[in-house]
């Protein structure tokens, strides 16, 4: 526990630190009149005829869970990385390698696809 | 030892805290930023238990992807708080609650009970190498786990694609 | 933090300055930057408040402390307010796990009638020994900050330009990510003071089996790793949103991305969030690549305390060690300015993406590179340290 | 009532206990929430609180097959949240509906 301790302290710093600005600003901060064309959602001038945000494409989303997949691989890279010259000096490289190429390959043959199929293309 | 047992037990109210407010807002957005918190607080909970690798694991992959892809859906739904947030009737409610309860009793007495079985013992993995380790298990005594996981998440890519695609997916052409 | 009262205060001043170090790297960037593009522009730039304009940072604090608190009417009070503070947190935790410069050590000495010592200081926050993976995890929660100023916002401008943002940062990240794993199977550690390490000695690689070492060079990742380089640079402008990657804020289309409803103090608490990623990625390219703290045959942790023991006549371990400490914390601020100075030059230089031009690059060419630039090293790695006699 | 000891003690059956908690929670917003993408939420809280279970198990006996474990289990479901995200994604957009009973109307 004490090794996350700094972590805290760091986190809480900068949330003080924030909180205490947010707080002064709003103290020392001009006053305005509350007004309620003045609260309205901004829409460059024109009068809002919806309340927030109403059709957002929703492609975003099919990138976000491509990514996950992807990023999943990627960290099964990073202990691979790690012991790569350990397993090379024990004798065992050709071994690590082979078994990395397998996985590597279906990460590119899943690349591969997805762009093959267009669901990475944004018109 | 004292110190030990404040640092886990503020986490753990921490923990409890948030999950339990996951579960109970009424606003989805509300229950997905709860959620990230206590991803955050459970990877505290795995570095403290000496897992730094797989808690920086839990960051990446949990709190900054996949809670991120919720949040990212809950945004796109543009969901409003919900009036009536669970589910009604009041026979299946209770039959739900005393089950869950049923659960955490078992649960709470078999870890009561679990003292006897595995008393607390100082063989934990050495701190430096605990990593190193990890990789060469991963790679030798679970390599075929990890290849078929592989292809799991190649799957996975096509099924989402396809899912997307198909007629009234999200993706469909028209 | 420590195990007595002495170590306990030098860490937490540490902490202390490392926060101090993240909130005034803005003001001091800012006018770098403003006087930098008026000189890539040819324009003056603020001149009027003090030397060089200096005080201007001064002058914009108290405006933005003087400005009219708002909250927009339909927004969400508490997401709104949090979404800045939020976006200040991770760069400051990964400035943190950085180390700075070479660690150093205090010999036991005698103070208050009791003995202290010896310690050994990092220049760093925290050292868990698994630094990378600690940076990559806690600057991919960026999105968060982005996403909630967003939806604390309700405002479609925002919306769209914080769900542009987030895709286009988790995109990045794995360009980014990747690219790093070349770093790893190159060093095979986790650590950056080992990476660091490594690299304060002359070029050596193994070359089919036998060790060759090259004087002249130091040993840098660039020898090895020109094209991860380029990678891990290009993913950190989109991952600090900044040009030519600076879509969720382009203002023809989407008025100011996701902080259209942000004035004032909240508006500057994203830029303090901006230009703390800006300087952990020019850390980090430094660490990877450059040598990070050392520059080969001159200043490494070795000769660093001697240098400065001749040149301030201190003669003390514990002092040529602090200052020798404080050297090399310099060497690596030259560095990690340079890359700020490209940072801003570029975006005075070049144009904007479009959209989809982005996301193309990012999932079509960056991450295939990135793939390809892997499996050269592994190969690589291979045929080199192989031991072909045995 | 427990002795001080055993509530300063913390050793496995702390972090059990814990597991314990969150997964029932977990387990309650599965059964209980009617917002489809809730009870992912929920499923997402019950494989973590088997993770922490996992390290816990696996700081106490030594053995690092539960981290390597805990590594699958998250893949799994991350995997499992991006094709649980993608099918409610799809309902959504065709009938602007996320509650649980609502999907109990749908036929082929």
């Amino acid at each position: 526990m004490s090794q996350l301790l700094p972590v805290l302290l760091l986190s809480l710093f900068v949330i003080l630190f924030g909180s205490a600005l947010l707080f002064l600003a709003s103290r020392i901060g001009a006053k305005g009149k509350p007004n309620s064309v003045k609260e309205e959602t901004y829409e460059c001038g024109i009068p809002a005829e919806t309340s927030g945000p109403t059709k957002i494409p929703i492609k975003f989303y099919l990138t976000a869970i491509l990514f996950i997949l992807f990023d999943i691989e990627i960290i099964f890279m990073y202990p691979w990385a790690l012991t790569y010259g350990d397993f090379i000096s024990g004798g065992y490289g050709i071994y690590i390698f082979s078994a990395m190429a397998f996985f590597i390959a279906v990460f590119i043959f899943g690349l591969f696809w997805e762009v093959k199929s267009k669901a990475l293309e944004w018109e | 030892m004292l110190w030990d047992a404040i640092g886990f037990y503020g986490m753990a109210l921490f923990l409890i805290f948030f999950a339990l407010k996951t579960i109970t807002v009424p606003n989805p957005i509300h229950a997905a930023l709860y959620l990230v918190l206590t991803m955050i607080g459970l990877a505290g909970m795995f570095f403290n238990l000496g897992a730094h690798f797989i808690a920086g694991v839990q960051m990446i992959v949990y709190a900054g992807a996949v809670m991120v892809l919720f949040v990212m859906v809950l945004m796109l739904f543009d969901l409003k708080a919900e009036i009536r947030s669970f589910s009604r009737g009041l026979l299946s409610g209770a039959l739900k609650i005393m089950s869950s309860a049923l659960l955490v009793g078992f649960a709470l007495g078999s870890a009561g009970s679990s003292v006897a079985i595995l008393d607390s013992s100082d063989t934990a993995p050495t701190q430096i190498d605990v990593t190193r380790q990890l990789g060469v298990l991963l790679y030798t005594k679970y390599l075929f786990a990890f290849e078929v996981l592989g292809i799991l998440l190649l799957v996975v890519a096509v099924g989402v694609v396809a899912v997307s695609r198909m007629k009234g997916g999200t993706h469909a052409q028209h | 933090m420590g195990t007595d009262a002495f170590e306990f205060t030098i860490n937490f001043v540490k902490m202390v300055a490392i926060f101090l170090m993240m909130v005034q790297i803005v003001p001091l960037l800012v006018w770098v930057e403003r006087r930098g593009s008026a000189y890539i522009q040819n324009r003056f730039g603020p001149n009027r408040v003090g030397p060089l304009g200096l005080t201007q940072l001064l002058a914009d604090a108290v405006k933005f402390l003087t400005k009219e608190e708002f909250v927009p009417g339909r927004g969400y009070p508490f997401i709104y307010y949090a979404a800045p503070v939020v976006a200040m947190i991770p760069a400051t935790l990964a400035l943190a796990a950085i180390p700075l410069s070479a660690p150093f050590h205090v010999e036991p000495f005698e103070m208050f009638g009791r003995n202290w010592g010896p310690y050994t200081f990092m220049f760093q926050g925290y050292d868990f020994g698994i630094g990378i993976v600690f940076v990559l995890g806690v600057s991919s929660l960026a999105a968060y900050a982005l996403l909630l100023a967003g939806y604390g916002s309700n405002n479609k401008y925002s919306m769209y330009g914080a769900l542009r943002a987030s895709a286009q940062t988790i995109s990045y990240e794995l360009a980014m990510g990747l690219s790093i794993v070349g770093v790893i199977l190159l060093f095979n550690t986790f650590s950056f003071t080992d990476i660091v390490n490594a690299q304060s000695a002359p070029l050596n690689f193994m070359w089919f089996g036998k060790k060759v070492v090259v004087e002249w060079l130091p040993n840098w990742g660039l020898i090895y790793q020109p094209l991860g380089a380029v990678i891990l640079f290009a993913a950190m402008f989109a991952e600090a949103n900044r040009l030519p990657f600076d879509l969720p804020e382009a203002e023809g289309e989407l008025v100011a991305g996701y902080h259209t409803e942000y004035a004032g103090f909240k508006f500057n608490m994203f830029f303090i969030g901006e230009y703390g990623h800006m300087f952990v990625a020019s850390a980090l390219m430094v660490i990877f690549y450059f040598g990070g703290y050392t520059i080969y045959p001159w200043l490494t942790p070795e000769t660093a305390p001697q240098i400065m023991g001749k040149l301030l006549g201190v003669t003390s371990a514990t002092w040529m060690s602090f200052w020798g400490s404080i050297l090399l914390h310099l060497v690596l601020m030259a560095k990690v300015v340079a890359f700020l100075w490209i940072f801003i030059q570029v975006r005075w230089t070049l144009p904007r993406f479009r959209y989809d031009q982005l996301m193309d690059l990012g999932w079509r060419s960056m991450l295939p590179w990135a793939l390809f630039n892997t499996v050269i090293t592994a190969i690589v790695v291979l045929l080199m340290r192989y031991q072909w006699g045995a | 009532m427990p002795s001080t000891e055993t509530i300063l003690n913390v050793g496995l059956t702390h972090y059990l206990a814990l597991s314990a908690v969150i997964f029932s929670f977990g387990m309650i917003a599965v059964l209980m929430r009617k917002n489809v993408i809730v009870m992912l939420m929920g499923v997402e809280l019950m494989l973590n609180a088997v993770n922490l279970s996992f390290i816990a198990f696996a700081k106490e006996s030594g053995n690092l097959s539960g981290h390597i474990m805990v590594f699958f289990v998250m893949t799994i479901a991350a995997a499992e949240a991006g094709v649980g995200l993608a099918l409610a994604v799809a309902i959504y957009k065709k009938f602007h509906e996320v509650n649980i009973r609502f999907f109990e109307h749908l036929r082929g």
